[in-house]
């Protein structure tokens, strides 16, 4: 806390402050001045006023914390002095391995091609969503059109980096799973009837 | 009190309990889903309501849920019934307090952390990244495609096999006994019903009995009683005849 | 800022912890002792040093900022004062009320986790397969891998969002299992009762 604002615990813009500073930190987007109008039943003048004095306390080169003014309205960020700690916690080479989820969701895509969550979900016996929606945010999977027209379910497909993540040249490379069945249909077949098994 | 007209609002079904009933002898709802503890509480409720203790009403509550745990229990427990049923009675007592006190402790727990939530009513904090943060760059480890059909031939395999120990204490299907005690009143106008249940299991004569309260409630018998204890008479009706070319007509009445 | 920290500029200290509120702001989650250190390139005890300066900084009732440690780590959330103007604005990440079902789901993958539906309905006695459906939309609880390996059932744990929602520093903070059920003894004293009846 600035001192002039500690000094005065009693002084209202103190506190209009201390909530703007609450808000800023729960908001996942920066907020606009209507917002945090609105969130703290405050005229704008006064959230202004209180605006600057925390745009003044957690200025750059005063703060670990930078308050900032961007196109959608005021957000935090981390000041420059930290950057290069940010890209270590951000850009950390660390090594990613695939959750169970997500590496039996991408077997059953690679290997069956494009299908559809629901059809995942029934081979897993547990529903996809989260894994499906993780896969596609890393780029491993993509949506492939719907199935059966328009009404269908969105089918996803892999995408060549899942092919670069796994060192393959093309899913004819995929390993063979002779063991399973002849053919794509008949190992999907054993897939379903193992589901409805399980799921007995 | 009408027991059959009790109001449930349960998880897995809400309306009469007349209906769940119904819903679970033609085995459209899943006994597993069903939390009888609340189809009890619902009824303790609705008897506190009342002045006087309605014993008829009592009496038959006390028979149809026990029918229904018993059927349920059965149906969560397969595989251990037959070591159960086995077990002497100290030990199947223990076995019963084991799990009961387990239960008991996730349900205080469950108590504990709703108290705990609504303590943190006003805790705010930021769910997802922050509006300025730098983009993550996330870098997957090169993997191996073997990976893909190992877990593959795991989803592949079937579940371990179910022990069949219990198939010796199978639940013969309901309508099993209402077909028998349909095609018996043809034959003869009455029957005792002990007499027709000797030599059947204890989980037969539980599914018998149900099929029983079905008739009675389709009006398809009438069941009689001499005096306490004595013989039960199952009875024709003129419906007895009716449904039997058309087995589905107590469907359609209760569906 | 405190004024001991901002009276003296250069020490590294301040600066340390200035960094560390910059990380602080922008993380995605709470950060561990080990994180921080990671991206820091620090000494735990210098890092341990630096988030009690911050503790107190942003502490509850004299900042909008709370520093908490929560989930495993570090992370700020709104101060408690303000809780009425972010309700104005976001929801809670467990607003909406959660249903017996779940809550005793709930418990069961906090207690036992990590464990699969039929060990969750076996112990409630009730399927639980839209109570698990329900948390893990909710982000509560997560897939764990499967149990025993082939054919198994998949297993739930639960997340480090769960710890924060319910304010948990780590789940050690749970009351001890065998405080719970005090009754437990009564019950068994009547069910022996029960069985030497039928036994004699």
């Amino acid at each position: 806390m600035e001192p002039p604002l500690r000094l005065v615990v009693a002084n209202p813009l103190d506190r209009l402050a201390r909530t703007l500073e609450a808000l800023l930190v729960v908001a996942t987007a920066p907020l606009s001045l209507e917002e945090l109008c609105e969130a703290t039943e405050e005229e704008k003048d006064r959230v202004e006023t209180a605006l600057g004095l925390l745009a003044e306390r957690y200025g750059e080169g005063r703060s670990g914390i930078v308050l900032e003014q961007v196109a959608g309205g005021w957000a935090y960020r981390a000041s420059r002095d930290a950057a290069e700690a940010c890209a270590r916690l951000f850009e950390r080479p660390v090594q990613r391995g695939v959750s169970q989820a997500a590496m039996e969701t991408l077997a059953i895509v690679a290997y069956l091609g494009p299908c559809t969550r629901p059809e995942i979900a029934r081979i897993r016996g547990v529903a996809a969503d989260s894994a499906v929606a993780g896969l596609v945010e890393r780029g491993l999977i993509a949506e492939a059109g719907r199935g059966d027209g328009a009404g269908g379910a969105v089918r996803y497909r892999v995408t060549p980096l899942f092919e670069r993540v796994f060192g393959l040249e093309s899913l004819s490379q995929l390993p063979r799973l002779d063991d399973l069945g002849d053919d794509v249909d008949a190992i999907r077949e054993r897939l379903h009837a193992v589901a409805s098994q399980r799921s007995a | 009190m009408i027991v059959r007209e009790l109001e449930l609002d349960l998880d897995a079904f809400e309306g009469p309990f007349d209906l769940l009933l119904t819903l679970v002898l033609k085995e459209e709802l899943d006994l597993a889903d069903v939390d009888v503890a609340g189809i009890v509480l619902g009824f303790v409720e609705r008897l506190a309501e009342r002045e006087e203790l309605d014993l008829e009403a009592c009496g038959e509550f006390l028979i149809l849920v026990s029918a229904l745990m018993e059927l349920k229990a059965r149906g969560l427990f397969p595989d251990e019934e037959a070591e159960l049923a086995e077990l002497e009675p100290e030990e199947a007592a223990e076995e019963l307090a084991r799990r009961l006190a387990e239960y008991r402790q996730m349900k205080e727990a469950a108590a504990w952390l709703r108290e705990r939530l609504a303590g943190e009513r006003d805790r705010f904090f930021r769910v997802g990244p922050a509006p300025l943060a730098p983009e993550p760059e996330r870098r997957l480890a090169p993997q191996d495609p073997d990976g893909l059909a190992s877990v593959l031939r795991l989803l592949a395999v079937a579940p371990p096999e179910v022990s069949l120990a219990h198939m010796t204490l199978h639940f013969p299907p309901v309508a099993q006994f209402l077909e028998r005690f349909r095609a018996l009143l043809r034959s003869r106008s009455m029957f005792d019903f002990d007499q027709e249940m000797e030599g059947l299991s204890r989980q037969e004569q539980a599914v018998a009995f149900l099929a029983l309260l079905e008739l009675r409630r389709a009006n398809q018998i009438t069941i009689s009683q001499a005096a306490p204890f004595a013989p039960i008479r199952i009875g024709r009706t003129e419906e007895t005849g009716a449904s039997n070319e058309r087995t589905p007509a107590w469907n359609l009445r209760s569906a």
